[in-house]
Parts: C-alpha cells; structure tokens; sequence
C-alpha cells in the first residue's frame, strides 16, 4: 500500500474548514451537486426515512416503558438528519459502523423495523438472533458492521474496514460515527494518527447532540474555537462542521468528504451540530436536571430535522402537509407491526447461547481444531 | 444497626472517607453532577464540591493514571468505573502501572488507589459490558480485589479499601445496589480485606461464592434444609486477593464437600483457584471432586430471558449440591 | 526434516501463509523496514512489499482494532505485539471487541485475526514488559490462544492460526527463538489447534507444561531418569483453549499423580484452570494433591540473577517431583 | 478545584507558537530572564551535568558490553540538554516523570552514579534494589517519579502528579518526557484533553530525537506543518519548539512554560528536537540501517549539546578547552568509580522478591489485611 507521500506536502490551509453554514439559509446547500441531482422520489424518500426513524423509536420507547426489553435503549430521535443525510450519499462500496446509538444508522442502510424490533425484545428473529440488543445491530449483507458499546471502541474497526477497501483496491469508504463525548477516548487519536499517515479512506461523523449522558460537550473536551472536528487538523486530515438539521448541508458535505475518500484516498473529520430529545437512554429520566426544557424545545421548534426538511420540500412543492401526515401514520403503522412480529416471536433456545461463538464451533470440520474449548463442567441446559 | 441498601452503604463509606480524609477524592464520570450513572454518589458532589467529586471524561486511561500518578504524591484517589468492564480501554494504566510502581522503585512509592463500580452480568447490558473481571485484576501480585455481597460488606470493605496504602479494585454490583441489610452504625466500621465471611453454618457441603453468588448459594441453602435437610455451609470469599485460604480450608475440612460458585467465565476463572487450593491442602479430607458453577461459557447474551440462564442461580445450585451428595431432587 | 530455528519456523509459517493467501497481512512495530524487533519477520518486507508487510506507529489499541476492522472484510491481519506486554495498552480492542464481534452480531460477522509476539519473562526487562497473558486471554469465549515450546509446534501451530476464522493468540518467546528443532518440509504442514503433544512418555507422575516451561520440565525429566530411574511423562499443553482435556486426562489416569508447570503468575494461572478439571474428571486416580510450579508470585523483578529464581526451573521442577514421590534427593 | 472557565474564553492566537530558535545564533536566548539571572558557577554546572551524563552512560555501555547487566539499555547521549536544560530551571515545587531512557533526567535531578549504575547491574544498593533496571530509575525524595518502560504510560502519571499538585493548592508543576513516537498513544491525547479542560499544570516535553526505534518520525506521525507540538492546538493548549542543541534555548522556553503552570496553572507542550547517537538501545546495533553515518557526524559535529554549550561558555570567556577537559576526566572518574561501586555491590537475596509488592506486606500491623496474599504453592528460596 502506497503510503502516499503527497499528503505529508497538502499544506495546513488545503483542509477544507468550516465554511457556510445552512443556519439562517435553508436552501444553502441545495446546490451542492449531490442535492442538485436528487429525484423528487429521492428527496420524498429522505423524508420518509426519517419518519420511519422516528416512528420506529416512539414504538420502541412505548414497548420498552411497558418493560418488553432489557438493557438499554438509547434513541436517536432528533438526530435523522445525520444518519439518512450521510448514508442517502454513499454508494455500494462504501460501509457504515457506528456506536450504541444505533437504530437510526440500521434503517437508513436499509434494515427493516422488524429485525430491528425483534433484536430489542431480544427475540430469535432479531438481526443478531437476540444475542445483541439495542446497542449491537449488524448487517454485513447491507455493509452495515454495527451497533458497538463501547465509546470509541468502533474508531478503529472503521479504520480497519477502510483499510480493506483499500488493500483491496476498491473504491469506496468507510463512514464511522461517533459521540462528542468519545472523542476523548484515546483509540479514537491512534485512528486519526494512522488515517492521516497512510491515507486510509475513512470520514469520521462526530455527531455532536451537546451531550455525552450528562456532561455537557463543554464540560468533556478542551478544543479550537472551530469545534471538535477541528481536532483533525493536528493530523492533518481535513475536517468541517455541519448544521445536523438541513439535510441538504449533510449531504453536500458528505459528499464532499466521500469524493475525498474515493478520489484521494484521504480521510475527513465532519461534526455534525444536532441534539437528541430524550435522555442518553431511557434510565436517564432526569435529562431535565442538565439542561432546560427551553432548550429541548427550541431545538425541537426551530431545528428539527424533519421538521426543516419537511418545509424545504413543502417550499420546493414536493410535499404537503396531507402527504406528510399519509407518510407518518404509514411509518407509525408499520412500527406497530413490527411491534406486533416482535412480540409474537420466539425467544432463542437456550442452547444458542453456545452458539456464534467459534466460527470453527458453528462449522465443525472447516478448521484444524481439535480439544474441548468450553469449559462448564455442566451446563444448565440440554445442548443440541 | 440500620437497615439499608448495598447503594447507600457505598455511599456512606465514600461520604465518611471523603470527611476523614481530605486527600481522598473521587473522579469519575458522571459521577458529580450527575449523581452517578447508578446513584452510588448521589448527593456527594452536593455536599463536598467540585474538588473532592469530579466528573471526568470519557478517558478511563487517562484518568484512571492521573489516579496513579495523584496518588504517588499521597492523594487518594477513588476512581469509579461507570461498569468495570470499561477498565479494559485503560487496562495497562489499572493493572500494568498500579501493580508495578511500588515494586520497580524497591518500595519508594505506594499507590493508595481504589477503583469501583459494578461488576456484572444479568441486566442484558450485552457481552462488552457484562465483564466481571475479578479474575484477571487478582492475578497481578501487587493489587487487591475485593468483591463485597452485602451492604455491610460493601460499606466496610470499601472503608477499608480507602485506607489501604495499595491499589485496591472494590466490584460492586448492579443487581445489588438495591438489596437491604443491616449495616452497624460505628463510624469505625471496618470489614478487614482478606477475610472470608462464613455465611451460613452447616455440615454437609460447603458452597465457597463471591458476590452475588452468594446470595443465591444461601437461597440454595435455605431450599436444600427445608426439602432435604440438607445443611449447606456458605462461604462468602469477600476478598479475592487477599484470600481467606484458612476459613476455605476449615470448611471443606469439616464438610469434606466443596462446591465453587461464581459469575465469573470459568476458563481461570477465581474459583480454578480456589479448586486448585482446596485438594492441595485438603485433598485427604475430600469425599469427592469439587464442582464448580461458573457463568454459561459464552460471551453475555443480550435476550433477557436467555441471560438469566446464562448466570448461576438457586436452582441451578441446589441441583448441583443434590448430584453430589446423590440424592434425587 | 530440516534443523531450523524456532525463529525461522515462525518466519517461514508467515512467509508461505503470505505466499499462499494474499488477504493475509502483517502489521506491527518495526516488522517491515526493521525486519522485526526480534526479527522474526526478518526479510518478509524485502520479499513481499509495502502492502503485505507494514510498519505501525507505536499504537496498539489503534491498529489491532484496524485488524478487527479489515478481519470483517475477510482479510486476514497477523499482528505483531514486539512484547505481548503491550497488548494491554489495546486490551479492549484484544479481547472484548475480538471476542463479542461473532458473538453478538448472531454469527453474521467473523474475526479471523492472529496476534502474535513474544511473552515471557526471563530476560531481565522487568514488571511491565514480562508479562504472560496466555490465561488472561484464554478467560474469554471467542478467543483462542496457542504457546508453542518447539520449532514445528511453532510452525505447524501459526499456519493453523492464520488459517483459522477466529481471532487465535499466538504467544512465542524471545528465550526459545534461537532454539533449533526438526520441522517437518511439507508445505502443509499444520498442526492443529486444541491438540496437546506427549512429548515425553513416562509412568510415575505427569508433568504438564506450556511455553519454555515444557523445555525445563524434559530436562528434569531427563535428570529424574538418570539419577533416581524416575518416568516421568512430560504433556506440552501447546493450546490452552481449545484444550486437550482428554490427552492430559489420560496422562494422569496412567500415572496417578499430576505437576503443573508453567511460567504465569500462579493467582489464576492455566494451571490453576488445568489442576481444578484433573480432580473433577479424574479425582479417583490421584494418588495424591496436583502440584504447581509457577513464576514466584510477584512482578517480575530486573535483576538478572534473580529473575533467574523467578521462574520455575529444570532444578526446581526435579526438586518437587522428588518431593512428590517422597523420594530423597 | 476551578475548572477555569477562563481557558474556554483563551484565543487561539494566544498560543506561544514557535516564534524564533537559536539555529544559527547561539546566543538568542542568552538574554532571556532566567539565561541573563545564571550565575557562572550555574553555567558551570550545566556543562559538568551534561558531561556527566555522558560519561556515566559511555561508562555503562562498556559494561553492559562485557555482559554485566541485563535487559535493555537506552542512552540518552545526543540529548543531554534537553534534561539538563529543562530540569535547571524548576524548583522545590517542580517534579519529573519520563520513559525508558531515563538516565539523563535521573543524573538532572541529583540522583548519584553508584546508585545508578548499581541499578543497571540490578545490585541490592542500586536505587530500586535492583529491582526497576535501566528504565525503572527513582527519586521521590528528587520529585523524581520514574523511568516507565510503557510507551505513553507515562502520560496520565504526570497529569497525576501535576493535579496532586493543584489539589494540595502547591504553586508547583511536573514536567513529563515523552519520544517522538509516543506522541500516537492513546493515554497521551486523553491527558492533553485533560490537561487543557482542567487546568493542570503539566509540561509534556516531546523529545524529539527523529525516530522511535527504527521508524523515522515522518513514518509515524501525521502532523502540521509546525510539528508534533502543534496538535496542542487541538486541545487549546500552548506549546513551542525547542533547538534541543542550545541549552539556552531549552531554558528560557521552558521556563516560560514553568511560569504559566505556576502563575496561571495552565499546560505547556514542548517538542525538542534533539537527537540520538546510539542505537534504540543497545540491541539495535544496526541502527546505521534506518540512518546514514552522515546524519549522525552532521548531529555531533554541528549541534551537540554538549560542544554548542562549551562553546557557548568559551565565547562568554567562563570556560577553557583545558577547564573543560578536567571536567571530563573527573566526570569519567565519578563514572568509572560507579562501575567499581556496582560491581563490588551484592545481588538483592532472593527473599526480596517478595518484599516492595505490597505495602500491608511490608508494614504488618498497619492495614486491615488479612488472608494469604502470595500463591505459590512453594517457593524456590528462603523467606525471611
Ligand atoms: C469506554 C466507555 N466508557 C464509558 C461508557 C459509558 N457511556 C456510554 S455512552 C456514554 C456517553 C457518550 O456520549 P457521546 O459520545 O456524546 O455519544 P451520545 O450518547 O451523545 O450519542 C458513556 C459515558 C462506555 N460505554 N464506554
Ligand atoms: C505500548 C508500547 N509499545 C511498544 C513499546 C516498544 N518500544 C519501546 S521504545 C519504542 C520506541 C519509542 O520511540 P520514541 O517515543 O520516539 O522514544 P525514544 O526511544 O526515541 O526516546 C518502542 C516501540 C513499548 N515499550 N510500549
Ligand atoms: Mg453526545
Ligand atoms: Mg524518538
């Protein structure tokens, strides 16, 4: 692999920095290429996903309230913008991975809400049969690598799955999200270091909602006065800011840092500016007590994702209020029959706990394995 | 004595040691403002201010090392884990500095550091944050693990532990921080670390537990003498490094059965060791091999149901105590 | 057979696993233009290039979790840790992402990663850089790790790992890389994971060994044969998980007695793992208690000559098999 | 303790960036405050405590040649004025932590030759008792903290130390070395973030020597154009670049970072470019290999340290050739006194194996500390 010397010459004011905003202009972004070349079909679909996000989390929320679920559940609910505009401008060599906050990435790369519903009452039908849960949806068939709990933990597996794609010499990237709050994890630093050394088609997507659980994204990093993203020029990476509410800001410079990636093999640090509405999960009922109420609804009033793109399509005579409402109540009644698949679908047997795993367990006579490699002296069930 | 929970208990020895003591302070995240992400710290950050509770970021290594460090120059950091399990992304700082310091410098430094937080499988959590670790920190010479099951445990050792001039790592648990018991009222109550605690009396078998597996070894126990008349004897290791090899030893030698439980995965998990101690010094004294229940040998499951398998519990216990004394259940 | 270096048998297993399969990889610290730190990828990046063989910045959690990452892909990373000390700075990425990946995604994912290097004390390089992680690391289902003694268990056990689709250990030792050793020529030759090796067949105890300590245990074997006409039968665990449970099982039902030895700390070690499943499968044949021979139990200390103590030698080993057969020396 | 919102509001601007060096004027910061307040007797000792340092680790070479000790051996020679520089200008309040190559910054802080060099030949009268080795050297009575053989392991130990500092309310700081290539660890950019959110009055001083073991410093770091100091700037933290050749230079820059941790409790990154004559230690014996012959005869005969300063003091008429060759021949005198020291010195018994593990060991009757601690089932010596 070439270690591309030319990035060690890009100079220090080549990076692409924060620019324009969408903030006050809506329609900032529109012509961007990638907006420009979007179908009426196109744009009403972002809309759509969007909804189907939301609608798919209300439900979730409700079943989890009635105590359906373990663990954790940490919605994405005011955040659709990132995950449906960065992903609405990837191709098909192009893989996503991101952390625990996972549901919103898992739709916009096409799983459906009942796999996706089924993993969180920890059912057989699940995506990863139940053995996951909330924070760990995968879709390999769809390039989507998870779904991982652990903060910064997906940095470098991001970095490992863009360095394929570049040792195998394909075309394409890797997106990998992250919170404001992991950007203080210190394998997040070993990953930036080796994609600007070496040239490894990775964007990082920090989506900064303000918040890591109940620590204010002041209160966690000592940064530039650019923001967190500006962090990438220590690596000489290129990085810029995104207002995570116009869906048309996140496509046009997402699709500025894929191009990048595709072009020049060189990664991109973009932040995101967005904000979540409930609490870090659903345990963190107290999120009133680190922030106001105002400021929940301001966010909620003005910069609501769906909200805003809603009226630029509205504006752009895409869409109606009627239309929206049809579109809604489809993704609400589709979430409710994901409901309904999840809770008529079986837990796993018990004997799957033994099961995914060893490759070399699962598909015995593949691997030069011999020797016992569990070790219960016994097992509180009947194996298979 | 009080009655209060496991939670409260944690948090009167903090709130006592913190008042005591004015170079111990305790960092973490969320832990300050917050009031911890499991309320172990509610109200502290309240009552001693921004220099004795701080929040930290998401920087286990760094933090957990500026403990380290802290405490070379006699602070007495207490540094809690959100889960254990996320000692891993700054395991070198936790286990490959603490455990070094004292010993490379020929004995010029102490490292008086306490690390906590829960340690525990069964609240489907998933397999990166079930991790029990209890086993891995104590087989580094120069740390101590202390695992307590009951909120006078959890209170004395964690006091204990704050006073210890070397790096002691207290797993708490989440499924417990809301049981109840009596906890004696003295400021000065100390549970010494070392010292296994025999729970329950009995002659037939002794079940040697850590945490919260000793909370269902004794409900085990209490099934067997009502349906079997068995009498189970419960050993609760509190410690597992220091280990209380002589309260082991006396039990198994009086019962001539030993039955080791835990949460912990059972490849080198602590009761290996302890199996392992057992026939080596009473070996004349066993009736027959020891048995071990271990967590299910996979990583933690998520579907709720299915964890609930995957963890020892009273049934599972009772079962096994009646195979080894051969009587059909 | 050819007379090669424990060295040259990794060297050559790594060279025909990257001649055979170019999804195959090695990263690390100094492997490439350095030609390894122990070189024991000496000439690898002359002959197969940048691509192949790559040179990492001095950031482990960063480029074993980009292991983890391509492994999904289906490449097939080999890292190297330069000491498998380090590994600890990357401990999450090691063990809790590579273990949970397959886990976790229900089997659509699979992690065919080896980890590599040397891990072992004995040379003087002190606390931080001694350590032996082999029973840490085998604590976690979804992982396996391997310690060769030999070069062909060395060759024959890292082609297997390469080609294996679970994330496989590989622990070596910089003491036993000069050491020569037949290995077979055959260009497939793989030994497989999980199956133990008798490397000395005896009748009056079994000694079972991993890593270097297999080598000091064949020399007291031999000095028990000469001296005292003592059979002792030396096993060479070689895998530690998966692991040869019936090959150590049969070797105590035929000699009745079992030493462990092993260079890990003793708190936990393989041993502690090994001795606890020969009283549970084979407690009617021990004549008398398993022994064990650890590292003394302490961090691993500079000075030469003591470290020498350190760790449990040919005479040490004679001395306990004496003791145990209450034979006077 | 004050979180000092005042940071927050500090302008990047405001960063002390690299503004001039003394590359081709040895006395551009000859009149820097703490330059022009040395007293003759101090520019003495500079020069002797640089000579010193040489002449111990020329002394150990030779011993560990003929095989008298064990492990590594990492010289700092080429380097000397980065210790000695940056350590002559702190205070009672000021400590030190570094790496592996640790002996430069051992003899700075007044640590003696016989303990050294016992230590390196792992004697009982070696300042760990043997026990650390050449990278394990300790002086808490000198605020010395080590000696770490950890890459970056060292970072997070310093931050400590300097809060320490903070918490007791002492206007102190710690200054803590760190390689060119330890700069890509994790625990480095969490301590910076730390450092520069919280206030801590710490100096990471890179010592840039231009390659971490055989890997030059472009093959392991993506950096801005000013170098590895200037990721500072993604946690808002001050920093400058040191001529590692000219003590003055080293002075005056750290002492102003020594100010602003004192007066304003604010973190300092240093990057010194310096360099190495050995190899990484002395296994890397084929260190002309990764690097010419050339470049190191440019480093000696244009920029070392040593020579610059003698130089320097030549010119200021406070030194002779003849003067400066006494100081030599005793400096190597001390040296080959520590040798004889060290070989006449005695091995630690075995028994100290045990002893230094834990404190509750060590001290009975002081800790609430019962049960067994240590778990061999026998021990291949006499305990005490
Ligand atoms: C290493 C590690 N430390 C702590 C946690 C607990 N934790 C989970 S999410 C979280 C906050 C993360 O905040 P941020 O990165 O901003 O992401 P957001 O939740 O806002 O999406 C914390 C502290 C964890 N999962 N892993
Ligand atoms: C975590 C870790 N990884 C790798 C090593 C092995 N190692 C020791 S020193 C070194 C090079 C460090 O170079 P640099 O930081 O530039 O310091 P220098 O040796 O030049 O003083 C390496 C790779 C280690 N000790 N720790
Ligand atoms: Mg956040
Ligand atoms: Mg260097």
């Amino acid at each position: 692999m070439s270690k591309a010397p030319a990035a060690k010459k890009r100079s220090r004011s080549g990076s692409t920095k924060k620019t324009k905003s969408s903030e006050s202009d809506l329609f900032a972004f529109a012509d961007a290429g990638v907006n420009q070349k979007m179908t009426v079909e196109e744009k009403l679909s972002c809309f759509t996903e969007m909804v189907r996000i939301r609608k798919f989390e209300q439900a979730a929320l409700q079943a989890y309230q009635k105590g359906r679920m373990g663990g954790f559940l940490h919605l994405y609910i005011g955040q659709e913008a990132t995950a449906i505009g960065t992903i609405s401008v990837t191709g098909e060599n192009d893989h996503i991975i991101t952390a625990y906050r996972d549901h919103g990435h898992a739709l916009a790369v096409g799983m459906n809400m009942n796999e996706c519903m089924a993993e969180l009452y920890g059912k057989y039908t699940g995506c990863s049969k139940g053995k996951g849960g909330s924070m760990h949806f995968f879709a390999p068939d769809k390039r989507f690598w998870g779904g991982h709990g652990i903060v910064g933990g997906q940095t470098p597996l991001g970095l490992g799955l863009a360095y394929a794609l570049k040792y195998k010499g394909i075309e394409g990237c890797c997106l990998c999200y992250l919170g404001d709050g992991a950007v203080n994890q210190g394998p997040f630093h070993e990953s930036l270091n080796i994609a600007g050394l070496w040239d490894v088609p990775i964007i990082y997507v920090i989506e900064n909602n303000g918040y890591s659980m109940g620590t204010s994204q002041k209160r966690s990093s000592a940064h530039p006065d650019e923001g967190l993203a500006a962090r990438a020029e220590g690596y000489k990476i290129d990085w810029d800011r995104i207002n995570g509410s116009n869906l048309y800001e996140v496509r046009a410079k997402t699709a500025a840092a894929v191009a990048r990636a595709h072009k020049e093999s060189r990664p991109t640090v973009l932040e995101v500016m967005t904000y979540r509405y409930y609490g870090h999960s659903i345990a963190d009922a107290n999120h009133h007590r680190y922030r106001t109420k105002e400021e929940i609804r301001h966010y909620q009033e003005t910069k609501d994702p769906i909200n805003v793109w809603k009226n630029i399509l509205i504006e752009e005579g895409h869409l109606t209020e009627e239309k929206a409402k049809e579109i809604d109540a489809e993704a609400k009644a589709e979430a409710k029959e994901s409901i309904r698949f999840a809770e008529e679908s079986p837990f796993p047997p018990a004997f799957e706990l033994l099961t995914d795993v060893y490759h070399s367990v699962d598909n015995p006579g593949t691997h030069t394995n011999e020797g016992k490699i569990f070790f219960n002296d016994r097992l509180p069930f009947e194996t298979r | 004595m009080a009655i209060i929970t496991y939670r409260q208990a944690i948090k009167d020895a903090l709130a006592e040691e913190l008042e005591r003591d004015e170079n111990v302070f305790i960092m973490g995240e969320e832990v300050a403002e917050y009031n911890g992400a499991y309320k172990v710290t509610e109200g502290l950050w309240k009552r001693f201010g921004d220099k004795r509770v701080v929040d930290a970021p998401i920087s286990e290594a760094g933090f957990i090392g500026l403990g380290i460090g802290a405490s070379l120059l006699g602070l007495r950091p207490v540094i809690e884990m959100m889960f254990f399990s996320f000692v891993y992304v700054a395991w070198d700082q936790a286990v490959n500095n603490a455990s070094s310091m004292r010993y490379m410098s020929g004995g010029l430094m102490n490292c008086p550091l306490v690390i906590r937080g829960p340690a525990n499988g069964g609240t489907n959590v998933g397999a990166t944050h079930s991790h029990t670790p209890e086993n891995l920190i104590a087989n580094f010479p120069g740390l101590k693990v202390v695992v307590p099951a009951t909120p006078a445990d959890a209170k004395g050792l964690m006091k204990s532990a704050i006073r210890d001039n070397d790096p002691v790592y207290v797993m708490e648990s989440t499924v417990l921080y809301g049981n109840e018991g009596e906890v004696p009222d003295e400021e000065e109550f100390l549970v010494p670390i070392g010292k296994a605690d025999v729970k329950r009396e009995g002659s037939d078998l002794s079940i040697i537990a850590h945490g919260r597996s000793v909370l269902e070894s004794l409900k085990a126990a209490e099934k067997l003498k009502k349906d079997y008349n068995i009498d189970v004897e419960v050993v609760d290791l509190r410690s597992i490094r220091p280990l209380d090899e002589e309260t082991i030893i006396k039990s198994v030698k009086k019962t001539n059965r030993a039955l080791l439980v835990e949460e912990n995965k059972p490849f080198c998990g602590v009761d290996a060791q302890v199996s392992h101690l057992i026939q080596r010094r009473a070996f004349d004294y066993l009736d027959g091999p020891i048995h071990r229940l271990s967590a299910v040998d996979a990583p933690a499951i998520y579907s709720p149901p299915i964890e609930k398998i995957q963890l020892p519990d009273a049934d599972v216990i009772t079962r096994e105590v009646l195979e080894m004394l051969q009587v059909k259940a």
